[in-house]
């Protein structure tokens, strides 16, 4: 079932395109704030959990550890050539583009994870422990960001100092949430996991489902509302994750990651956050735009990594094994 | 006009979610004993349109800070809000109000 | 475990009344109500999957265009005698008569839901397509309505005129859903389907459960704030289904459908609307009373339905096969 | 009474769910350049009394339109609203406030 | 002011959610005819901060009261309160407002 | 998988001590509450149609209604010697003793279904009627709490009179949705169960999980901003609880009761209320301090009877079946 056509009849993604059009067309389909935020929240559990059990199982290797640096690594340097692009292209100040630019070396759990769904369908899942790496990419980025919008002279003062700011991030629901989840599994393995398995497994691709149509509405009525996203901006809200995704397929053949795991964080590094780093942001860079850097990685890049990026990223790396 | 009624001043900040904190912060230090908050489900003004949103990171998400509070508490409340009210999009508005236990406010 | 009491030992039906006695008992037992929207959106979903998948199975039919057919022309016809009942019997005025005629001419989806799993537990089940008809059934008896309110001269007009509210009963968001669904499970057939079965199809059951809980509580807090509703219109509320009830089952046993989905048919057609037609005549007929027609569709029509109308219309259908 | 504090106009609508975006039409015919939206949770008047219901149509679900304006478009907006009050079941009040950055509403 | 304002009293009370039926039927007593209900979201003051709060007995997770009436019933709501503002830490303000429709209040 | 490490590595007692441990760095991860509400009302539903079942299937007899007798026995009870304490050790007025009191001779849902789950995880799983005398323990205390706080003597009076307050509380929703389960469980039986299992059985242990995520968040939170927990009160959150489940565990023995219904009874008794009885107080007792009771029941002896209480107690009642 792999291939661009196959994914796209994949249910995750018919409903993702259930919820585009719905709001396209004006309809007033809504899930519930608190249910999306409830299922959001089973989805990080669930994919913790079953990192961790896969862990347990496995044990620690080599692998592992290259592969949580690769991503440090990774989500420190991405925002570099964005922010480039942003202000070049883009024609937006420094602040604006460290905010977006920190969006797009940081990551998005749902690509993420829509992309373990895809690779998994396409006989290449990814290693359980790429939850870690995930994990370990949220932050970085922001503090990149930072740096980026502000010049490394002028330090961040206010009331919240950087170091609150850091520890407000790194102590991020979804973060601790994957992490802690990820660590239950480790504890718990394939044993314990049996027990709440139909739950945490068998519920987990129906509930994708149901997440990803909130996320077609959300991210088309986003993109419906957003006011400051120029057509260059929208562009680069595609041409980024390209780049990027090339340099985590790159880099995870590099450093010898198996097929699935290698697509993994090339979808990773392609991928740009909508949760942790938005909220940083409004803390740390008020002056930022919201509603900017909201479109363009939540209405442009989601839809676009979603639709075209996952099997595009995942080709990418399987050809690169190939040489 | 009624029984020991005291004037006081109603204060009212939109902003949003994740700047909440800060505003407490502000608040508490200018003086401010008591408030509450409640949740705004969506809105417009010269940014756009915004809809109450718990799913994503919600940078644009609103709340309502609302407090009751002295004439000269609320002075410096705004003193120290003035800054922010550029830089950190917030709205602010004030009106009297009677209230009863005037030693709560 | 057909017949009546059979279904009043269903624990679908016994937590309707759980919930009932317990809104009659003024307890405060009270499902949040983005939950209970959450489990709406749910059986919506899984409804129209499950539908979409037997049709991909079976494929297309002259009886399903012939369902279709009959339940767009009930859906405009039935509206009549309950506008003539509730004028004379129910001494309304026209534009209330018209408002609650709509919600009678229109579809209940959770009576359609419930109506299937007591066909289904008594070895009748309705055909997968009858979904579609419950779609299709949800927006001509609203155009209905209007026309018989104001009657056909005077116009819509204002800021929401006609063309703009045809647009939003048609897109409005359970209809959407529901036909999404449908089609998604047209395109993901079986196999698709089987991944997200756990959470679809293993769950459907239980969810249900809980959410007939919730509307049994609606249901009788409703009817006890009921101030408009007089004895007349309350036993039109029963008189009104037994009458659609009784065409419905003579229309789909007359178009040749099987006896499960005839019967469908007469639970659709007895059924009344309280989500898409409640709002849609908010916004057009502001001056009905919403009290009123929630009152008669959602605290007197649905209980009557769910605990006695079902069995009876599935009955008659069941009768008239035999003639 | 404070730092560049200026009079303006709160007014709030209270309006069943499914008409708000005729309300938010309206405003905004009105001159309405901002509003934020507060859902309410239950009530009670003429009508007999409603809670929250988020899972029927809702019809009689209400939320609060809350705007800060000039006391010219708030004329224009009890002006433009006055012909619904009934036919729709609006409630409406206003009371004057005071705003800091005044060319914000 | 405006086309038939009258002045009004909007009169908002602070109330744990277990009181809230406690507070309706005090004001009804007190000749409010209509009021509604207002979620709010956390707080703080005297007894220390809260949060929303669905899952536990949410003993002081607040509401907001909020009635628009006529001086003297808001003037008899007051004195009907006053012996259980301490007792059931309840905070009171009250405004004056001016409505359209004044027989609605 | 018995024993004191056992319990901590279950998945249900790691997910309370990441949401514990979350809230103590100060994570901004939440469970909405819309959410969380509708978890505790779904395990209360499961739990209660899980002992309707079972009594379904292994019928009426002696044991069943002894326990039930010395549930509510032990809840009028209970309440003195927790009162005695409070006002001597704990410095407290008669009427926030009393309202504490109430607490700890009433029952936590949530401790006793974690309780079931670790006896049945070690082999000996309490007997469905449990469910039954946990319902039954929820309200006598409250109306003993009360008559301490007051005396005797003065009447209750107000708007809400003593009987309108025992309505209120005989009619709470978890105390209604418990015993409403219960009764749907026994009349359904075994068979009935069948359909709606997916849901209430297979689901239950993961959906624990995310519930105990989120107390492990309340709890902590509350005792962080617990301004009148004094030392001497934080010490008898824990030590009302040792004795109440040691008299539990006697009583359950010797009226004869399996190991595990014991353990059960003597978790209950040792388990106190942050549910029903805040609410009650928080209306019948108004000058009493909420924070104080919830600071006790759900920040200390809540978390002490999850991780240490509940092995200890069945510990104890197996001892006690051995003499
Ligand atoms: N005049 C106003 N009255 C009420 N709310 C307003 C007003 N102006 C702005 N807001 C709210 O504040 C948010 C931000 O405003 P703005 O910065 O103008 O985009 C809007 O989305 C509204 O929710
Ligand atoms: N005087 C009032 N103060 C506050 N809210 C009111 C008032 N009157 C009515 N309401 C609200 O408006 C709704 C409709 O009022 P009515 O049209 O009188 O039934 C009520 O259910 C209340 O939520
Ligand atoms: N001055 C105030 N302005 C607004 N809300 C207040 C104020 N004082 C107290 N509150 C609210 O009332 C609650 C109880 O106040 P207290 O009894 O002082 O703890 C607080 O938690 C706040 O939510
Ligand atoms: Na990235
Ligand atoms: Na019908
Ligand atoms: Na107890």
């Amino acid at each position: 079932m792999a291939g661009t056509l196959g994914v796209l009849f994949s249910p995750v993604i018919l409903f993702f395109i259930l919820g585009a059009l719905a709001a396209f067309a004006r309809s007033d389909l809504t899930i519930p704030e608190a249910v999306g935020k409830g299922i959001s929240l089973y989805l990080m559990a669930a994919i913790g959990l079953k990192g961790g059990v896969e862990v347990a199982t496995i044990g620690f290797t080599l692998e592992m550890v290259l592969a949580g640096l690769a991503g440090i690594a990774l989500s420190f340097v991405l925002p570099l050539p964005a922010f480039f692009l942003l202000t070049r292209l883009g024609k937006l100040d420094k602040v604006n583009a460290g905010a977006v630019a920190a969006h797009y070396g940081s990551v998005s759990v749902v690509t993420f994870v829509t992309g373990v769904e895809v690779l998994t369908a396409g006989g290449l899942p990814p290693a359980g422990y790429m939850v870690a790496v995930l994990a370990l990419m949220e932050t970085p980025a922001i503090i990149m960001g930072l740096v980026l919008a502000r010049g490394k002279a002028e330090s961040a003062g206010g009331k919240h100092g950087q170091s609150e700011l850091l520890r407000e991030t790194l102590l991020n629901g979804s973060v601790v949430l994957l992490m802690g989840s990820f660590i239950i599994g480790i504890l718990i393995g394939r044993d314990g996991f049996v027990q709440i398995a139909p739950v945490f497994e068998a519920g987990f691709r129906g509930m994708l489902c149901l997440f990803l149509l909130d996320l077609g509405l959300i991210a088309v009525r986003r993109l419906r509302e957003a006011r400051s996203l120029t057509l260059p901006l929208a562009g680069l809200a595609i041409f980024i994750p390209l780049i990027n995704g090339t340099i985590g397929a790159v880099v995870g053949t590099l450093i010898g990651l198996d097929q699935g795991s290698a697509s993994a964080l090339a979808i990773l590094a392609a991928s740009a956050s909508y949760i942790a780093v938005p909220a940083a942001m409004r803390l740390a860079l008020p002056q930022a735009d919201p509603g900017l850097y909201l479109a363009m990685s939540l209405a442009v890049t989601f839809p676009f990594n979603i639709l075209i990026g996952i099997p595009l990223y995942s080709a990418l790396a399987q050809g690169l094994s190939g040489l | 006009m009624s029984i020991s009624a005291t004037q006081r001043v109603r204060i009212e900040i939109l902003v949003d979610a994740p700047l909440v904190r800060l505003v407490v912060a502000t608040a508490k230090e200018a003086g401010v004993t008591g408030y509450t908050l409640v949740r705004a489900l969506g809105g417009e003004g010269a940014g756009g349109a915004w809809r109450e949103d718990r799913v994503t990171g919600a940078a644009d998400t609103k709340m309502i800070f609302l407090s009751v509070t002295t004439t000269e508490v609320a002075d410096q409340l705004v003193e120290a809000f003035t800054p922010l009210l550029d830089s950190h999009r917030l709205i602010v508005w004030r009106s009297m109000v009677e209230v009863i236990r005037s030693e709560k406010f």
